[in-house]
């Protein structure tokens, strides 16, 4: 009776379990996203035109090239699960340095970005820039945007401390067919960050835009 | 129901739904505690009762009472729901006050200009609209001897009415925790015969209106450098919408809507007047934020709502 | 492998298509270019497909429970009959001309 | 790792003693048993912040305290019994304790993120105690923006960090009690062999993982409105302090649900075993937690019906507050039915069980009256309201966790708990819970408000009474403390099966052994599958 197996039928019992589970894990983080949704939607129904002119103000520039480069990073990761469970750590290992220097690409961006938005004085406040008619609303959406995207690179972050542990099994040789699950977590973490970007990105640099 | 007088018209339709309610859980609730005891008398484990055997199939029942809760829960549910959407739709004769609340008292003030604090007074089978606003936090405006209860919010105009039908002087609450003094945000309300009730306007007068007193605002604000309001203002360099007629009336805006210009819209235009400007306009007037406080706002509402026949 | 890469292009495409969009007059629709993208990702990358009964019921659980809040959530404000006076108010200080 | 049998048979108290063992241990039952002593803290804490309470209103003017201290304790009492005793309670401590065992597995599904919860609550709660004593807060337990933001002293960003901590403990419990559920029930052992205790807790897990998150984010928001003096409830910035309500009972609500379904859980557990009798219209009862669980969460309009939301919002809140309303009045009649015909015992356990019938229908029938809108509207923000959810969640969640406590006491300490005092302590919760609440029903009719430091004279008599009513609760609630620890040294030892109940937990020895069974158990039979009356009469 081993000590992971204690209360499990075998090994597979186990890793299936553990995969269920951080499904419902992501069912729950969806839920915390969704509050941040809720206020988007219900703010863009009041002040649609503060919304549009705010978002003009978004750097769809840095916004598209993060995009892309997130999931491009997690493409890469998921080609690191069969090579792990192969017990190809090398090729595990380098797979796995690309998608960390992708996420680091992603966060430096972000933080530039961000240092150019408070340049620009779209922190909401006394000196908030985006004034004149139909720019009621637009304080909400800048209020949106630093919540939005903080807590989303709070989330990539905690997600580069896990690749970067995925990457230390595979260099030390420890990833195989039978010890494979915190690979397949880590990779429905990694991409589930993405999808949330993927949510964020047209809400905040597309809506604007369109017309 | 004799605790608590019922001083409104709405009152007793009300406590006819409560004592409804009361009726059917008191019925309710003697089922439950008689059941109870009976089977747990009868059923003990040391009685001898014969007990037969034991019903296998149970969905008839089950369907049976739960059918049964639910018809009489949706009875309930209309019930409460007509009363609640007259509580919400105000006659249009309704004499109206103004009420802003704020940390930790109630400014109250007529169209005639009289004023006071943490005090209302009313003319009996008058229908009266009060229109509510706070200064700082949420606060609700509560009178439970009309059985009405509205909260009151910061940056919006909310809305109450009631019809008292008997004089008499009643409590009303701040039921909205509010901040350290929400227990003394209290006052009254006084209900008087429409005789007294005329003695007590002509006495607490100030002399002017709030129309007048927000003319004089007017002034004092420089609003009429611009604007053309009444038989003056207007004609200074700077061309601005002429404030006749306007209130009630569609408002054509720079970015192609159209708003009617109501209490709402006058006070945003006052506060934060860059975000509607009239079509054809230049977007010059600067914000009133900070300046002028809710009270004084209800005066120039007030005042430009006196407008409205003009044109 | 092959998988991974063509679901890479797919998103690439999809993407173009979405900022295209967006620019042009079909622009309300290209938030649905993005919930493809999301449904490629879900997909191809975490596998939900292959994944087990359990899971399936987790995720949409998630999808639905995310559906009420938000749709639920709005019902007042798309009711509002009498909307609120701060509600087109921009932000306080703004700079005077 | 090989053990002897004698070693697997040693009990799961008895097994390791040491400090470390305990706090680092990964064994439900004993991370049951550290809860049990976390959530007591706290419910002895919020109770002192209650007591002051009422001695404060037993003259109008305030007896001891500043309004602004009033404020700071029904705050503090709100914050405590909410988040860390109500929502918790009975899942952390029994439910962590009797899952495993009533499924016949060895352990929950992911025990060190087991541990890991408990480690997240008591940081939570530290946090919350800190803010707490270091000054307060007086915002009450909603958070109601802009007070809670703009203008409300204190330390709201530290109170609002420590719930947020432990509402991760929540998500954590919930995903491991529906994934243990799920995977890990003992061969034979189908869904509709489950225990109702377990359905009810599965019902409340799906809140825990769907609901708390949507609080989380809420917080979120509220402490950078609160950090930065910007947000996006601000009014000032054309925000609406609506949405803060909706999103805040989005999880509020629901919470509700989570306060009360496991209580529901435990008297569906305690009622067949005391009437030795077949659980009356077992599948209505275990869908009906799922119904009250998944309808839960599309009423929470009705706490803003006179908050300034649209009349057609109201009017959609209200119909869906009464469905939710009937699988409650459902289950009622289904636990009366279970009596029926049956062996009634009248041991303290059912004693509790009983009196959460009785307050729990009270509550729930007074809830009618809040759920109808015109009524709702004199009724709200008055003690009505304080007194219908003290008569679900005190008289019925609390009732119903001592009744849960007494129930498993014997399988979880090895020994009898003494029944006489047992059965003193709950009627006198009852009889004191009543005197204690009742009279805020007729204070809220006549227009009390809640959270009044002071009050007018006309309310005196009433509030003495109630302040009488809560003397008589705090010596109830201390007599359990009391005679509980006293029989952990003193108390008969306990057999395998004390009350001749069905249940997979019962087939193990009191206190079980580390792994819970020494042969994993076969399930055969239908759940609380008690000889009908014809074969038990002549016994």
């Amino acid at each position: 009776m081993s000590e992971v197996t204690f209360q499990y039928e075998n090994e597979t019992h186990r890793a299936d379990t553990a995969v269920a589970g951080f499904w419902l894990f992501l069912a729950s983080e969806m839920l915390f996203f969704g509050g941040l949704f809720l206020v988007w939607t219900v703010y863009r129904q009041i002040h649609n035109s503060g919304f549009n002119q705010a978002s003009q103000h978004a750097n769809l520039l840095i916004g598209s090239i993060n995009t892309v480069i997130l999931f491009t990073s997690s493409a890469v990761f998921a080609a690191a699960l069969p090579a792990g469970r192969r017990g190809a750590n090398r090729t595990a290992f380098w797979l796995c340095v690309v998608t960390w220097l992708l996420g680091l690409a992603f966060l430096l961006l972000k933080l530039w970005e961000w240092k150019t938005d408070l340049g620009e004085g779209l922190f909401p406040g006394p000196d908030f820039s985006i004034t004149g008619p139909g720019s009621a609303g637009a304080p909400l959406f800048w209020a949106f945007y630093f919540v939005a995207t903080g807590l989303h690179g709070i989330h990539l972050l905690v997600g580069l401390g896990l690749v970067a542990w995925i990457a230390l099994m595979a260099y030390r040789k420890q990833l195989s067919a039978s010890n494979a699950t915190s690979l397949e977590v880590v990779s429905l973490y990694w991409a589930f960050v993405d999808v949330i970007w993927l949510m964020l990105y047209p809400m905040i640099y597309l809506s604007g835009h369109v017309g | 129901m004799s605790l608590l007088p019922q001083a409104s018209r709405m009152a007793p339709r009300i406590d006819w739904l409560i004592i409804g309610l009361l009726i059917i859980s008191v019925a309710v609730l003697l089922l439950v505690f008689g059941l109870m005891l009976l089977y747990i008398v009868r059923y003990r484990h040391n009685s001898n009762i014969d007990r037969g055997k034991i019903a296998e199939k149970t969905w008839r029942l089950e369907i049976g009472w739960t059918a049964a809760t639910l018809l009489c829960f949706l009875g309930l549910f209309v019930w409460g729901a007509r009363l609640y959407a007259q509580l919400y739709r105000p006659p249009g004769n309704a004499l109206i006050v103004y009420v802003v609340g704020k940390q930790w008292m109630w400014k109250v003030e007529y169209p005639g200009g009289q004023r006071e604090i943490n005090s209302l007074h009313v003319p009996v089978n008058r229908p009266v609209e009060l229109l509510m606003t706070s200064e700082d936090v949420i606060h609700d405006f509560s009178v439970p001897a009309f059985r009405i209860k509205h909260d009151v919010l910061p940056g919006r105009y909310e809305m109450v009415w009631f019809t008292a039908d008997r004089p008499g002087t009643y409590r009303l609450y701040c039921t909205q925790l509010c901040g350290v003094d929400h227990s003394a945000m209290t006052g009254w309300v006084t209900v008087m015969a429409p005789a007294d009730y005329a003695r007590w306007l002509a006495a607490s007068r100030t002399g002017q209106t709030l129309a007048q007193q927000g003319q004089v605002l007017f002034m004092r604000f420089g609003c009429s450098g611009c604007h053309h309001a009444g038989l003056s203002g207007g004609g200074g360099t700077v061309r601005a919408p002429s404030l006749n007629g306007v209130f009630g009336s569609p408002v054509p805006l720079s970015d192609g809507s159209v708003v009617v210009a109501d209490e709402r819209y006058i006070r945003d235009s006052i506060l934060q007047p860059k975000t509607q400007i009239v079509a054809s306009y230049e977007p010059v007037m600067p914000s009133f934020k900070g300046q002028i406080d809710e009270a004084d706002i209800v005066k120039l509402v007030a005042f430009i709502k006196s407008l409205a026949g003009d044109r | 492998m092959m998988r991974i890469a063509l679901a890479w292009i797919v998103l690439l495409l999809l993407f173009l298509a979405e900022l295209l969009m967006a620019r042009g007059r079909i622009g309300p629709y290209a938030p649905l270019v993005g919930l493809a993208m999301i449904a490629v990702v879900v997909t191809c990358f975490m596998r939900l497909q292959k994944g087990s009964p359990l899971m399936h019921v987790f995720a949409l659980a998630g999808l639905f429970w995310l559906c009420l809040l938000v749709g639920l959530g709005s019902v007042d404000f798309l009711t509002r009959t009498d909307h609120a006076v701060g509600q087109e108010l921009a932000q306080p200080g703004q700079a005077q001309p | 790792m090989s053990i002897t049998l004698e070693e697997a048979r040693e009990s799961y108290l008895t097994e390791e003693g040491t400090l470390r063992s305990w706090l680092l241990t990964t064994d439900h039952k004993r991370i049951a048993l550290l809860y049990l002593g976390s959530t007591t803290v706290f419910f002895f804490l919020g109770g002192i912040a209650a007591a002051a309470m009422r001695l404060q209103l037993v003259t109008p003017n305030g007896l001891i305290v500043s309004n602004e201290t009033y404020n700071r304790l029904f705050t503090g009492h709100g914050v405590i019994m909410v988040w860390f005793f109500l929502v918790p309670v009975v899942p952390v401590t029994l439910g962590n304790f009797v899952v495993p065992l009533m499924i016949g597995a060895r352990d929950l599904a992911f025990p060190r993120l087991n541990l890991f919860s408990w480690y997240l609550f008591v940081l939570g709660g530290l946090i919350a105690i800190y803010a707490l004593f270091a000054g307060g807060v007086d915002t009450g337990w909603t958070f109601y923006t802009p007070l809670s933001t703009d203008y409300a002293k204190g330390h709201v960003v530290a109170i609002v960090l420590g719930i947020f901590i432990s509402g991760f403990s929540s998500i954590a419990t919930g995903i491991n009690f529906i994934v243990t559920i799920h995977r890990l029930r003992a061969p034979g052992l189908t869904w509709y062999r489950l225990p109702i205790f377990l359905w009810s807790l599965y019902a409340t897990s799906v809140i825990y993982v769907l609901a708390t998150p949507v609080l989380a984010i809420t917080l979120v928001l509220l402490a950078f409105e609160r950090i930065f003096r910007v947000g996006v409830f601000d009014p000032a910035l054309g925000g609406d302090p609506l949405l803060f309500q909706h999103m805040f009972w989005f999880y509020s609500h629901p919470a509700v649900y989570i306060m009360i379904l496991p209580g529901m859980g435990v008297v569906s557990e305690i009622i067949p075993a005391f009437s030795g009798k077949r659980l009356f219209g077992y599948h209505f009862v275990a869908w009906c937690s799922v119904a009250i669980a998944v309808i839960g969460f599309l009423v929470w309009g009705h706490h803003m019906f006179v908050a300034g939301t649209s009349v057609y919002s109201a009017i959609v809140f209200s119909i869906l507050s009464y469905f939710v309303a009937v699988p409650s009045a459902i289950k009622v009649f289904n636990w009366l039915g279970t009596m029926h015909k049956g062996f009634v015992r009248f041991d303290a356990p059912m004693l509790y069980a009983l009196g959460f019938i009785g307050l729990f229908t009270m509550g729930g029938l007074t809830g009618l009256f809040l759920a109808a809108l015109a009524a709702d509207v004199h009724l709200t923000q008055t003690y009505f309201v304080v007194a219908h959810f003290h008569y679900i969640m005190v008289g019925g969640m609390v009732s119903a966790f001592f009744g849960g406590l007494h129930y498993w006491w014997p399988k979880i300490t090895g020994r009898m708990y003494p029944e006489m005092w047992g059965r003193v302590a709950a009627i006198m919760i009852f009889f004191g819970f009543n005197l204690t609440f009742f009279p805020q029903f007729i204070l809220g009719y006549e227009g009390m408000p809640r959270r009044y430091a002071t009050y007018p004279p006309q309310f005196q008599v009433l509030n003495v009474l109630s302040s009488a009513g809560a003397t008589i609760l705090a010596v109830a609630y201390l007599l359990p403390l009391g005679y509980l620890m006293w029989s952990l040294f003193r108390g008969a030892r306990a057999p395998a099966n004390p009350w001749n109940a069905t249940g997979l937990e019962w087939q193990t020895p009191s206190p079980p052994p580390h792994i819970n069974f020494i042969v994993t158990p076969v399930v055969t039979q239908p759940p609380y599958n008690y000889p009908p009356p014809e074969a038990q009469e002549h016994v």
